[in-house]
């Protein structure tokens, strides 16, 4: 549905920038690999974040320079990063001592799918031929504190990413708190999907017709953030 | 911006309240937060759980919280201590409770609690009084007790050096019981001897990283408990 | 006298034996033991089992010990790679089967492996495929899946710097499950750039304590996987 | 029956001196509080033992000069030790996965019974006024690879130490593998306590008296250590 050519709603730099909005001051934050890497890019001033990479280090900074990389400075994406000032290296039981026991504040994923109950699926499409792989995701659902999704609203052919439930394997039940796609920024509340806000030039029934799951207008009293 | 460094002692305890749990860094008088213990004397909750390897020496620190009777149970390895009856009074006339844990449980347990864990099998106890009452389960044949993972509202840890985002170092045998309790500590206060800015410190040997600690106090001269105890100091 | 530096990685490996299970450091290229890996494709020992959070790239390293049909089953959280189709193939083939853990769990298995721990509860992979079969049970209200301690006849690891003490120092994010693994390896062997003498260490940045570590190999220069696999290197 | 004035068989030190012989080069060693720690004073030459300190030392070194010690380096007596070359620190957690998961080779301990299935008491008269403390022996009982006993043959009153079953409330089932005491060195065997060794002027009839349960003799086929 989406077209190639004229960008309908965010682009991804956009929804990054968009999420990192609400991402509050001093937070310990694991950005998953993909559009959530972006969020790094666009913390707004004056606020300080402390990224965690699962592969055991926090304080995590951006890209080195060119030649300046080293091969074992790695992130879960494993791409040379920095470390900041004030960072640790730690081994792998201590870092998911930190996800497992809710010591991250915010962990940013991309999805395949999320359900009305904030069932995530994001690791697999469930094909008999399909290498497994699942890496730390189930971990980042089951142990911090609050989890949001950055995605595409809907699949490359068209399919609604947000759904009344997932068919594909799951990754974590009931985590999700916040969607942040192209077309919006969607709550996942007790009642369902809760919109909260509309891209630029992006109409309710427009982002209604792409959700596989009843989505609830923008409620009166909530201010646009 | 990140900044964990607070004022003093007392504004890092200020918000403890009663009936919290508690642990408390130290094995002996090495790694006991003495400082923060006493300024938890003067803050004045009550009711308190303490989690501690040991009950404390003579009347300061651990012993003179105890002593002021503002705590209502320990959960400890070894409470028995050959210079201080603040604790075996107490326990004798029913004033504190006692949570009797092997180190090595009580360790594992507090690690478990910060890191997720509910619970963990251990072979430690079995058989012996204080796997009574427990659920055990064998695995290839050996048996094991089921053991819960603890957490505390608050851990006051002693360590050494630390920077403005909370990370730290110890002083050798001091370290102990440290690192797990930051880590099980829901607000984890760390008096230290020194307080850097960030960058100061070697990434590769930051021993409890700085997210699972809330607030750093300075701390430049830490008492020692023993030389408080030959001089017969008492708190408050 | 205590040395545990042997000459070569050869004379590290050549006990492994056949069914063996070993557990290989390294998330991607960072920490991965290449030498020691490309020594235990020499010595030929076969129907391996690896747990590793990888499976390689390229035709090097773990993915040329995989190619070589070597390992019959892989315990791993993420064996898929965008450069390599040796793990894809075999387990198409139905020649290596697969385990699959989320890495928290796995990290923590070895970990539990290593410190007597039979079996824990975690609230990862609840609900999912990945608990399918496995025991489940709630502690406050939480479901939580029963975990297994998990340990290896040897571990190949990739250290920095050790003393022949066995002490060891990693690099930046290449020690991620170094130290758990050299925990759980019943014969743990590490490589490292550089062996000094007992002292030339402190005492305090010891990552991994000499107890855990049974063989030290000097490799002064390791290869990246990423530049043998650029430079299109297969081994043997 | 111990005379105070006149010494039978082995002084704390002579069994301390007796069982360092049994102790391979390269072992880590764990010592208990007391006898146990004499043990470290009698390494024959050419044989290197690493000590380990629940409190969080491997390589812990004799006590410091006068003056020289630090008040936050100590043994799990809590006196003040040293550190060793090679030596290293770490948390308790850490330290008792190494009691637990049976990297530690020997540890030795004192006790107040010994059965003769190997069963240990020795944290607990179970007194009713007395002040339960039990430290790090339960770990060391269940975790060490071998547990030796050093300890008086009998108490002080005279009553055995070695007997059929214990009567205080136990530290570990079945653990303690040898027993060195003042009179001999006994190995708990399946078929009970077996004799290894009688300390010099000390006859197997004056051992078998003092021990509460059956004890084999030394058996022909033994060489004595």
């Amino acid at each position: 549905m989406n077209q190639q050519s004229t960008q309908i709603g965010r682009t991804r730099e956009q929804m990054a920038q968009r999420l990192a909005l609400d991402i509050p001051d001093g937070s310990y934050v694991n950005l998953g690999i993909g559009i959530p890497e972006l969020v790094a890019k666009f913390v707004p001033d004056g606020r300080e974040l402390i990224y965690h990479t699962e592969n055991g280090l926090l304080g995590m900074g951006p890209s080195p320079e060119e030649g300046q990389g080293d091969h074992e400075l790695i992130n879960a994406g494993k791409r040379q990063v920095t470390a900041i000032a004030g960072a640790s290296y730690f081994h792998h039981a201590d870092s998911f001592a930190m996800i497992r026991g809710g010591h991250i504040d915010l962990c940013v994923l991309g999805a395949l799918q999320i359900a009305q109950n904030g069932d995530l699926a994001n690791w697999s499409t469930g094909e008999p031929d399909a290498i497994p792989a699942v890496g730390g995701a189930m971990d980042l659902c089951a142990g911090v504190k609050s989890v949001y999704v950055i995605t595409q609203h809907c699949t490359k052919q068209g399919e609604p990413k947000l759904v009344e439930s997932c068919t594909y394997p799951l990754t974590g039940l009931g985590v999700i708190t916040r969607v942040y796609t192209d077309l919006a920024v969607i709550e996942v509340t007790p009642a369902g999907f809760q919109l909260i806000e509309l891209s630029p030039g992006i109409k309710f029934e427009y982002v209604k017709e792409r959700t596989g799951a009843p989505l609830l207008p923008i409620p009166q009293h909530v201010a646009v953030k | 911006m990140i900044n964990k460094q607070v004022a003093s002692a007392a504004e890092a305890v200020a918000d403890v309240f009663d009936g919290a749990v508690i642990m408390v860094s130290g094995f002996g008088e090495a790694g006991s937060p003495i400082e923060l213990i006493h300024a938890l004397i003067d803050q004045g909750s009550r009711d308190l759980t303490i989690v501690s390897n040991n009950c404390g020496s003579g009347e300061v620190g651990l012993a003179a919280l105890l002593k002021a009777e503002r705590v209502s149970k320990v959960v400890c390895s070894f409470p028995r201590t050959a210079n201080s009856t603040v604790f075996p009074d107490l326990y004798r006339s029913g004033k504190t409770k006692l949570e009797l844990v092997p180190q090595g449980t009580l360790a594992e347990r507090i690690r478990a609690g910060g890191a997720g864990i509910p619970a963990f099998y251990t072979p430690s106890a079995v058989g012996t009084p204080l796997a009574e009452g427990k659920e055990t389960r064998e695995f290839d044949g050996n048996t094991f007790v089921l053991e819960h993972g603890l957490r505390a509202d608050f851990s006051l840890i002693k360590g050494r050096s630390a920077d403005t985002h909370g990370n730290i170092l110890y002083n050798k045998t001091a370290r102990n019981f440290g690192p797990p309790m930051a880590m099980a500590g829901k607000i984890s206060i760390v008096q230290v001897e020194r307080v850097v800015e960030p960058g100061e410190l070697d990434p590769e040997t930051v021993v409890t990283p700085g997210i699972f600690v809330d607030r750093v106090v300075g701390v430049p001269s830490p008492a020692h408990e023993s030389e408080l105890v030959a001089a017969g100091a008492t708190y408050p």
